[in-house]
């Protein structure tokens, strides 16, 4: 699946929770099911600092692919990363560098953000790019 | 209870709205209050009848701007029972009151200056600015694992090195109400000067700085049911009068020369430029309004929800509230495996607003080994169905993240 | 004339009214400016819609006040043409944001500081506390009979030695429009930073920072229609974020313990507490009022008045103006044995709202050898028949007086 | 005429002037005939100094009784002094220590002034009461 498609299949999944409630639960649940990063990983080079919450981020070269890893102390948080995890994790450099990642936008789940976090969001998006810019120089 | 607040709540437009299709619960009083129309209307009226700018001017418009203005600063003085207003300082907020203290005082190595581990960043960020400059060192008063001060470390940290005392009246953050005229006495006893940030402790309890006898005592207008951008420094005469000027500009000097300065007397030696007019006038009209209501019985309703929300939370499992069972205005709490941003973030959803985080505050999360804390904060418009809507959303929000 | 003031009169429901039975003629414009009703509706949809404290928040309110307060400073970035939103500071006015510049700047025995003779005691005593600190030296440069400023003389006073050069758009005192582009050209090439005061420049010109090429620009919200206790210090990136941080407070820290603290990135670095939320909010607002109207049609307008009462005046025996023809916002004159006291006090009693004094520039009338000057000024809802009123009153004031 | 009496008499002369151009010119009038003091009288310790006008108060002893003369160069400001100076002028130290000078609230003429030239205004008389006491004390 591209990274369009994957993109569209989470909107799909979304659509069929029309609450605010089902929505939280859905992201609280991708939280959930990301696997925790081993504390050995979460450095202070892989941290990235919220205003409320810390976010730990790691990218590793896998045949020519960027695997993702993050972890977040916040539950919410982490279901919004995972969202990114999903559908980044595994492509291609390229395919990262090139994807349009404003899906996030139309999840409506950005405007419960405190802009604070919704900011984290977008600079989450950043840094996985920036890695995978880095992997695709390395 | 002492008053009814559905009497109030009409005062304040901004209750009757919905959030996310709920009533709004607005319980973060102690990040800023909402604001009467008695204010609004004091803002507005000032605007559209006799806005000028003020002290220099001729016309009638500035006579009256004047008047008006001045008789806020004679409102406030009156407020904190001050021995005269002229020591009444207007500054845009309680962070801004707090520098200007730490910009006039020179202090040299060897001093110190001592701090509760209560304080709000901006009660701990000016003073190391100022040893930073000076080479004096911060000595930190320490709390008890119930948020209240370790009185006999207090008394042991003070010397004759000690050049100021500053400490909050109330805790922002666990709601600790200090025993401000004791530890005023026993500063000063040491030859300290002493700071008080009462910038909680306006709207919830009677001030007197006559009888606590500090040297210096700040608080922000918005904390007060007055608008933003305003606040106060109360300053005992004798102490201002022989300090140095902070910022320079238009009032605050007597006469201007290339060559040299000379400034005016108190209170506009330290009121550079054009103030904030219709601040000060909002700021009066908010003290009227709390007077109106009665600030006694005020604090014994805010006593009673507080008192409530105590109960009713540490019902829930896991849940931990910090500071001492006789907070005033702040009910801090945490709940184990329960990230405090996602609380909020969920309980926002059902309407209900409080803050989370670490409240301004981190050197006294760290002290408690937490990075931040869900903070319910009451004002004089809050119901008791207000604190059992906070209750139930806490709870529900619960199920959902366990 | 560009445009009818009867259209927009309504929008300022202080003009309506009477003094001293006489219809109200405000011209004291330079000192402060009445608010349309736009500016007093935004600062009250604030409190009765979205007022919280602003960052931190996770709750619905705060987010909504974040949002409105970070487009406010959209909305000044854009009226300036900054690079950037960061480069926006809020202060409490213009005294505040220069004094800001003056406390973060280090200099030592030897620099030089150089402002100009024309301006206001804001523009001059932070400087002078500066070199009292530092030891350096502040420099004037020298002005004309006409009220301009000698460039020659400003050219031969910039050195090496020049750290910091301030100078005032337009003056207050007389309306004299300087160079500014150039000038600033002139101090940037001798090594200099620079700071413009733009505080009687906001309402009647255009200005583009990028274009200017200044390093510090400030100006306060009251003279733009906006509220009091608001104000704006405009600095370049590359500037401001070598420089250290001044108040110290909530807001503007990234992390605090008692042993150390670090500093946030523009714009909070410089925003220590909680801001004039709806005072940068209603700023905003005044600033879409004018571009509604339109900036360069509000400065045709009132330049046909300031030419018309210059007119009217100078017919009057022993009348002197001050500053050149072609003076922008204020019209200072004297009469030849009349104290300008007295006039003031006479004209206030036929409705007319002029100041008189020295208009906080006690250099510049020492420079021309008088105690104050009587100074009409002007904004986009003055009319021709209000000029006429005033000169009017002024010979009526003159046959009482002589 | 004691001190009262004269009070009342400037207060029944203004009670013929209803209109504010009046009772100013009346002011004005009053402040044209009091004589300007000579500048070498002038010196810096007799100028009070106020934030528009200057005025210069001189106080000398005579047979007893405390000789006043003042002058400003606001017309307007020397009418109001001379006010004063009419009610004091020629009289006892004791006496003008005791005199309510008060009077001058109910000449209607206060309103119009600036907070400013108020204040001067209850300076001025405290100064006169000031030298008063000196030459009493003499
Ligand atoms: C040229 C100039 N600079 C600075 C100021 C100071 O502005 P504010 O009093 O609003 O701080 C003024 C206000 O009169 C001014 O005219
Ligand atoms: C105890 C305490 N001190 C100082 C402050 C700072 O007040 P402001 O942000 O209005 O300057 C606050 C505000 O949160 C506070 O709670």
């Amino acid at each position: 699946m591209s990274i369009a498609e994957k993109q569209q299949q989470i909107l799909e999944e979304l659509s069929f929770l029309p609450g605010w409630q089902e929505r939280y639960e859905y992201v609280i649940g991708l939280g959930r099911q990301l696997p925790a990063m081993s504390d050995k990983l979460k450095s202070s080079d892989k941290l990235i600092k919220g205003c409320q919450s810390q976010v730990w981020l790691d990218a590793r070269a896998e045949d020519g692919h960027v695997r993702f890893s993050a972890d977040s102390d916040s539950v919410i948080t982490k279901g919004m990363i995972a969202l990114f995890v999903r559908v980044l994790d595994g492509e291609s450099p390229d395919a990262i560098l090139s994807a349009d990642l404003s899906f996030i936008d139309q999840t409506g789940l950005k405007e419960h953000l405190a802009p604070t976090r919704a900011n984290a969001l977008n600079l989450m998006a950043t840094q996985m790019k920036q890695r995978a810019l880095e992997i695709g120089a390395a | 209870m002492a008053f009814d607040p559905s009497k109030v709540r009409s005062d304040f437009p901004i209750l009757a709205q919905a959030v996310n299709g709920k009533p709004l619960v607005y319980l973060d009083n102690a990040a800023t209050t909402q604001k009467p129309l008695a204010v609004l209307d004091a803002s507005r009226r000032y605007y559209e009848e006799i806005n000028a700018n003020i002290h220099r001017g001729t016309h009638h418009l500035a006579r009256a701007a004047t008047a008006a203005h001045e008789a806020a600063r004679d409102r406030v003085a009156r407020h904190l029972n001050a021995s005269e207003s002229a020591e009444v300082i207007f500054t845009s907020g309680a962070t801004d009151s707090i520098n200007l203290v730490a910009a006039i005082l020179t202090l040299v190595p060897g001093d110190e200056v001592l701090v509760s581990a209560l304080e709000h960043h901006s009660n701990i960020v000016p003073w190391q600015m100022l040893c930073e400059r000076s080479g004096a060192s911060l000595k930190v008063i320490p709390c008890h694992e119930d948020g209240t001060l370790d009185q006999d470390a207090f008394r042991a940290l003070l010397s004759e090195r000690t050049r100021l005392t500053a400490f909050t009246w109330i805790s922002n953050a666990f709601g600790t109400v200090n025993p401000v005229r004791e530890m005023c006495a026993a500063a000063k006893a040491a030859g300290s000067l002493v700071l008080v940030d009462a910038a909680q402790a306006i709207p919830h309890v009677r001030i007197d700085v006559r009888e606590l006898d500090a040297d210096f005592l700040v608080f922000s207008g918005h904390k007060v049911y007055a608008p933003t951008g305003i606040g106060v420094l109360w300053g005992r005469r004798s102490v201002l009068d022989a300090l140095p000027p902070w910022r320079g500009g238009g009032e605050m000097i007597k006469e201007v020369t290339f060559e040299r300065s000379t400034y005016n007397v108190l209170p506009f030696k330290y009121e550079a430029g054009t103030p904030n007019i219709e601040g000060a006038i909002a700021l009066a009209a908010a003290l009227d309004y709390i007077e109106g209501i009665g600030l006694e019985a005020i604090a014994a309703h805010e006593q009673h929800l507080i008192r409530r929300a105590a109960e009713g939370l540490s019902a829930l499992t896991d849940l931990r509230l910090f500071g001492p069972d006789d907070r005033v205005g702040a009910l801090s709490f945490g709940i184990h495996g329960v990230h405090h941003y996602d609380l909020g973030t969920l309980i926002d959803q059902m309407g209900v607003a409080v803050r989370t985080g670490h409240h301004c505050c981190q050197p006294l999360m760290a002290r408690f080994g937490v990075t931040g804390t869900t903070r319910a904060s009451f004002a004089l418009y809050n119901t008791e169905a207000e604190v059992d809507t906070l209750i139930a959303a806490v709870e529900k929000a619960l199920v959902m993240l366990r």
